[in-house]
């Protein structure tokens, strides 16, 4: 059963330019794995960390965040505060022994359908060479709590 | 909410004919739905072949009346095609639109995945992921703005001369901006206009004057938007009227100052770089509006300190070099955006050696060449200004159909080659060549006019140009440009000399467009043209409410086209007037005060202002009308008392034990 | 001192003596440092790749393999030759452009012992080096010897400028580098249309009436711009357009008489070095009018010939031509 | 009703159409050709400075490759007459890799054995005999031996210029052997193994 490991992933996707990109992808009906699960929010800047470590904790294998390039954010500049909080997030997550791999930040905007897929691809063999993150399932390593990891995370303004 | 476990939920899943059911087993899918989902408050779940239909529709009204529905999940395609659709539907049936949630199963599965099964299981767990958030969706309503019935239309050339016109004649009142001293645009450059050869100022000309003149026309010519602010119905607009160094009141556009001021310049934008003018100009005589502008680069009293004989001359003490840029703000409800394109510099293709072999020119040059007001009154001559060419090469594609420029076809070389062809030869006599790729002479008439450049004995290759050499290989050669080709009908290469050659240059977006996008907050195409909302059916509105685009600056395009574009622009800003208010989506943060700790931490993250901080009460406060919903300072409130709707952490959170439903719980997963 | 490791290629020791010469007479003065690489084989030429795809290129990453091993700091390997320089930078492109052939390459070179990883040289031609990061100010200030009153052909031909995997030139048919390099010398340059032309490369040898033609489309050009010497960065180019120059003269009944130099040795007169040790008297055309031309023997009284076409003031203005921002940068260089 | 009476209509098959051929050139060429890109422009024909020497423009040679014609596209002279200036390769629109599909179609040709003129594959094939022999190429051996056997009637014409070449030193009478001429000999043969397996 382990020898093809099919990772699950959550995606979480700016309303504005990476879930298009997405759109796109289907349009063009350009192919990737189906590994990946998208969550739309409205912005890139609403991804709380809490989202991320409920993602993991309740069996994903990997998390990526997609927003509009720097200096294009439909909202002005609050991709570069998802940017400053992923940094952080990221601290914190290998403060937890979680391998750095699997959240993943990227920029694509509303015309790179063709680039969102590859990135997702590439994700998804990135994460499938991580191997199964056993945080979520009924498997041998304990899986912190929402509520535990919740309170070691500062969260950056 | 879900405290009472009352959920009566219902979902729908679209075939989309077979782009869903092709590779997703629907039938699969909605029956594990109504069995696996029973106890998460799902009641009802079907498939139907087109849920966007009108029975689609009926059927989730039917359901929400005889079964009680109070929550909805469509799985169809993206919700910013059909969310819409389904919303309105459940409002038909008396259930507030913002309890239906819709799962995207086309784009983001049955389009972009193959294996069937991992494409059914994948749009299972979206499923879940929809029901467990729509169990969160609170009823909104949406808010209700009014409609600024004033207009921004930018850019002055056909495109935005139409579009400008159309809402003015409405009664509506317009500001034109336009960054160049006259409106106008290429269009003005021109001599003819294919395919009927009218002459492009005859027709130009009349709608240029009704804008100068119209009453509900502010015109800001020499002028550019610096700032964008608002939404739609309710933008504010920051205008930087460039100092024109002339009091336009003053000013009669007599021309007298033209005519003393002793600095010529090369003019390479209304000239293309083939003609002068002098550092005070009105770029043609037809200008609107008919007043100068001092071009301070070139004058000679801002470069030695003396000079100022416009103003010596002037009659009516209109020159004032004192003048400043003026800074303008002005509120409207609507944008049109029609700034329109620059050619390709035909510089980049080092084997054409346009700017290193004279008598090779652009386009835009030949427009000047062959135009009566032009530099040369109209004769086709080469570079020396008297010679006339006897044989003639144009240049199909220069810059366009390849990758090492721009990959795109420009659309108007093919029928802007053959209208030089035609000209050429009826004031030269000279033996005109056409080397072209492929003849793209696609709408009304077009064709035609090919027809009757063939009966006048152009001659057509068709091949690429591989190079114009001034190097000559036989006597044949001697003094002549060489043009090197394979005529692909003949499979050898040919060796033509020709005394001129004409590029047929493409259109490219303007250098600064992406800098334009990010201020009106809408976005470019790979390519670097404006993307507009739907490439088939919405090729004027764009991903922002209230900007539209017409003209090249949403891709190239020719005359007619651009015309019909910018009244098409028009059209949808005065159907938006007319509706005198909107409805926007009720996407807003709010504090909730006994919650709020007054840290301040979310104060310094909103771009719109619309977080303010009560000193007395020390709490922070946000402001609907202000605030765009992008839930930012949601995500950053430390102690939670920030709620996004439509977005809220709930909802979020629902939504991710959903989609890792099947993973979690094995028995879910069987099918 | 920078380090450089040097591929000089088959034809540095045989037909292209004179490059091989006058580049290590030049070397010490602009502190040029070049290390050979130790037992480098021959690159294949245009030949190999044509018989057998594997096998061509695993002889040229061979070099490539001893190259990065002898590396030690540097990463760039110098080509002089213009079809080393060529096939070495198409292997490293190749063999990472398709993962498949870098595998197999490897592979092959493994039974000697051997390996290489795509990417971790730096190939570059020796113009490339001198201009970008020599510098032409650099090369300026150790000219002793102006080419005053020279009028030169810069010829690049193909191999240089073209395919241009790694974006070095600043343009693909009329590259401005040689030209800068050539002012700099304090030398005349024409403007040659005919830079990056064809010589005829291994037309020579397969069909020899082709090959005249093209020789014969290169010299007429130049002569017809009044070059009393054409300027050249590759030992091929030089061998055809020398060697078989008075071949093309019979087969055509023409009369032209145009030295080929390399840019390398006129370099070094300018830098003040005995011709003897740049290695005048190889070619077949003889250059001696160059060092007339120069006063190295016998200065002769001739003004500066007239720029070739005039621009007439009257008539339309010419566009400015294109300022790419890497020319712009080499042209502040230049101090002429 | 029989299923004779609703049989297809049988599609009329063009003589000696191979439509893996377009693939298998693909596959052969180093990097990624983009042969399927061409659009039929004629840009390669109309740069190439020995078009005139040439059975088909490199496009036609293209548009063979496309029509499967086999015998006809390798038996072209077209490769041959090539001379690697790269005009074509930096001028397509398409960014095909012309000059390297050239280099593939000559090693096809050789193994098909179906070049027409011998001239120019003896000519590679000699070059490549001396370099696996001595790790170098060779100049005099192979220009005498060469012209000895293409162009007999030419080499008087050519004998100044050899002698030019030979007085000045700029051809070697001996060939110059490489240290390690056998680990090179050990990776080519390897290389040729792993070539065969393709």
């Amino acid at each position: 059963m382990t020898d093809s490991f099919e990772p699950t992933i959550i995606g979480f996707t700016c309303n504005w330019c990476s879930y298009r990109a997405a759109d796109l992808a289907g349009t063009a009906r350009i192919k990737y794995p189906p590994n990946v699960r998208l969550i739309r929010l409205m912005c890139s800047g609403r991804l709380d960390p809490t989202f991320v470590f409920k993602a993991l904790a309740n069996g994903a294998d990997g998390v990526i965040i997609t927003g509009c390039h720097p200096g294009e954010c439909h909202y002005i500049e609050q991709n570069y505060k998802a940017l400053r909080r992923f940094h952080l997030m990221k601290r914190t997550l290998q403060g937890l022994g979680l391998e750095p791999g699997r959240v993943k930040l990227i920029w694509a905007s509303a015309a790179e359908g063709a680039k969102f897929a590859s990135e997702i691809t590439a994700f998804v063999e990135e994460i499938r060479a991580l191997g199964p993150l056993h945080w979520g399932k009924n498997g041998s390593a304990p899986s912190p709590t929402v509520e535990a990891v919740q309170e070691k995370v500062e969260v950056p303004a | 909410m879900t405290e009472n476990n009352q959920e009566k939920i219902g979902v729908y899943v679209c075939h989309c004919g077979t782009n869903i059911a092709g590779v997703v087993n629907v039938q699969e899918v909605a029956e594990w739905a109504a069995s696996k989902l029973k106890h998460r408050g799902v009641v009802i779940a079907r498939e139907y072949k087109f849920m966007c239909s009108s029975l689609g529709q009926e059927l989730i009204e039917k359901d929400i009346k005889e079964l009680g529905l109070n929550r909805v999940v469509v799985a169809a395609c993206s919700p910013h095609l059909h969310e819409k659709t389904f919303r309105t539907a459940c409002a038909n049936a008396g259930l507030n639109p913002f309890l239906c949630e819709m799962v995207s199963i086309r784009e983001q599965v049955s389009w972009v995945h193959t294996d069937k099964v991992a494409a059914t299981a994948k749009a299972k767990a979206m499923i879940a992921g929809g029901v467990e958030r729509v169990r969160y969706n609170s009823p909104l309503e949406p808010l209700m703005v009014p409609i600024n019935p004033a207009t921004l239309v930018v850019g002055g050339g056909i495109a935005g001369i139409q579009s400008a016109l159309e809402i003015a004649d409405a009664g509506h009142h317009v500001y034109m901006v336009e960054r160049e001293p006259s409106i106008g645009g290429h269009m003005a450059q021109f001599d003819k206009t294919f395919p009927t050869l009218d002459c492009a100022a005859c027709i130009l000309t009349p709608k240029m004057v009704s804008v100068g003149s119209h009453p509900n026309i502010t015109l800001l010519t020499w002028s550019e938007v610096e700032k964008v602010e608002g939404y739609v119905g309710n933008f504010t607009v920051t205008v930087r009227k460039k100092a024109r160094k002339i009091n336009e009141e003053l000013c009669t556009g007599c021309g007298i100052c033209q005519e003393k001021c002793p600095k010529k310049v090369i003019d390479n934008v209304y000239e293309a770089g083939l003609g002068y003018r002098k550092a005070i100009y009105t770029p043609f005589p037809q200008a609107v509006p008919n007043r100068p502008v001092m071009d301070v680069e070139n004058c000679t009293y801002y470069e030695k300190g003396t000079c100022k004989a416009c103003e010596k001359f002037c009659p009516t003490n209109a020159i004032d070099f004192d003048q400043q840029d003026e800074i303008l703000n002005f509120e409207v409800g609507n944008i049109v955006l029609a700034t329109g394109y620059d050619l390709f510099d035909a510089r980049r293709v080092t084997n054409y050696g346009y700017g290193r072999l004279p008598n090779v020119f652009t386009s835009l040059e030949v427009e000047r060449l062959t135009n009566a007001a032009g530099p040369t009154t109209g004769n086709i001559v080469l570079r020396d200004g008297k010679t006339v060419p006897k044989a003639v090469g144009i240049i199909h594609c220069v810059g366009s159909r390849d990758r090492n420029f721009n990959n795109y076809c420009s659309v108007i070389c093919c029928m802007q080659s053959l209208k030089f062809a035609h000209l050429v030869h009826e004031r030269t006599g000279a033996t005109v060549y056409n080397f072209y790729i492929d003849m793209r002479t696609a709408f009304k008439d077009y064709d035609e006019f090919y027809q009757r450049v063939l009966e006048e004995g152009t001659l057509f290759v068709r091949g690429k140009v591989a190079e114009v050499s001034d190097v000559p290989r036989t006597e044949r050669e001697k003094g002549k440009l060489i043009i090197q080709v394979e005529d692909t009908l003949v499979g050898k290469q040919r060796r033509i000399p020709v005394d001129m050659v004409i590029l047929s240059t493409g259109l490219e977006p303007r250098k600064d467009a992406k800098e334009v996008a990010k201020l009106f907050g809408i976005s470019c195409s790979v390519n670097g043209w404006f993307i507009e909302k739907h490439p088939k059916l919405d090729p004027i509105a764009t991903m922002t409410e209230g900007i539209y685009i017409a003209g090249c600056a949403q891709g190239p395009k020719d005359i007619p086209n651009s015309v019909a574009q910018g009244a098409a622009a028009s059209a949808r800003v005065l159907g938006k007037i007319e509706q005198k208010q909107i409805a926007l989506e009720p996407i807003r943060a709010s504090v909730i005060e006994e919650k709020c700790s007054g840290c301040r931490i979310c104060n310094g993250l909103c771009p719109f202002n619309a977080i303010t901080f009560h000193e007395d009460r020390m709490v922070t406060e946000i402001n609907p009308a202000l605030c765009q919903g992008c839930g930012t300072c949601v995500a950053a409130c430390p102690a939670g008392a920030i709620t996004g709707t439509g977005f809220s952490n709930d909802q979020i959170m629902a939504q991710i034990e959903g989609l890792l439903m099947l993973n979690v719980d094995q028995e879910l997963a069987v099918a | 001192m920078t380090d450089y490791l040097l591929y000089p290629g088959c034809s540095m020791e045989t037909s292209a003596r004179a490059y091989y010469d006058s580049l290590k007479a030049i070397a010490g003065p602009i502190g040029l440092n070049l290390k050979e690489i130790d037992d480098w084989n021959c690159c294949g030429a245009t030949e190999y790749l044509g018989i057998s795809l594997t096998p061509a290129y695993a002889l040229i990453a061979r070099n490539l393999a001893l190259a990065s091993n002898a590396a030690n700091g540097t990463r760039t390997l110098v080509a002089p030759c213009s079809a080393c320089y060529l096939n070495l930078a198409k292997a490293d492109y190749y063999m990472n452009e398709r993962p498949k052939l870098g595998q197999m390459v490897n592979e092959a070179l493994e039974a000697g012992g051997l390996s290489y990883t795509p990417g971790s040289l730096d190939i570059r031609h020796l113009l490339d080096v001198l201009v970008y990061d020599i510098g032409l100010s650099a090369i300026e200030k150790k000219v002793v010897q102006p080419l005053t009153n020279l009028r030169v052909a810069p010829y690049l031909g193909c191999m240089v400028p073209r395919p241009d995997y790694q974006h070095r030139w600043s343009d693909h048919e009329q590259p401005i580098e040689l030209d800068l390099l050539l002012k700099a010398l304090g030398a005349q340059v024409i403007e040659f249309p005919l830079k990056t032309e064809c010589c005829g490369g291994h037309m020579t040898q397969i069909g020899p009436a082709t090959a005249f033609e093209m020789i014969r489309r290169l010299i007429s050009g130049a002569d017809e711009h009044e070059a009393d010497v054409m300027v050249t960065v590759c030992p091929m180019c030089q061998l055809n357009l020398d060697g078989y120059q008075g071949e093309a003269n019979r087969f055509f009944g023409t009369n032209y008489h145009m030295p080929i130099l390399f840019f390398t040795q006129l370099m070094g007169l300018a830098f003040g070095i005995d011709p003897k040790e740049l290695g005048f008297g190889l070619e077949l055309v003889s250059a001696k009018n160059v060092l007339d031309t120069l006063g190295i023997k016998a200065p002769p009284e001739t003004p500066p010939a007239p720029p070739r076409r005039p621009r007439k003031p009257e008539g339309l203005p010419m566009p400015k031509p294109l300022k790419r921002p890497k020319v712009e940068e080499l042209e502040k260089e230049v101090t002429q | 009703m029989t299923d004779q009476m609703i049989a297809p209509p049988i599609p009329i098959q063009a003589q000696g159409e191979d439509l893996t051929l377009l693939e298998e050139v693909a596959s052969r060429t180093a990097g990624v050709s983009r042969l399927e890109m061409c659009i039929q422009c004629g840009t390669c024909g109309g740069s190439c400075p020995s078009a005139d020497a040439m059975d088909h423009t490199p496009r036609m040679l293209f548009a063979m490759l496309r029509a499967g014609m086999r015998q006809e596209a390798l038996k072209s002279n077209t490769p041959w007459i090539c001379v690697s200036c790269y005009h074509c390769v930096v001028r397509c629109p398409q960014e095909v890799h012309i000059a390297d599909v050239m280099y593939t179609l000559k090693s096809m040709a050789i193994r098909a054995k179906l070049y027409r003129d011998s001239t120019a594959p003896d000519f590679s094939q000699t070059f490549v005999g001396m370099v696996e022999e001595y790790g170098r190429s060779f100049e005099l051996g192979l220009a005498s031996q060469h012209y000895l056997k293409h162009f007999p009637l030419r080499l008087p014409n050519m004998m100044p210029m050899g002698m030019g070449m030979l007085s000045k030193k700029r051809m070697s009478l001996t060939p110059k052997r490489i240290k390690h001429i056998n680990q090179l000999k050990t990776i080519l043969k390897r290389a040729k193994e792993l070539e065969a397996e393709q």
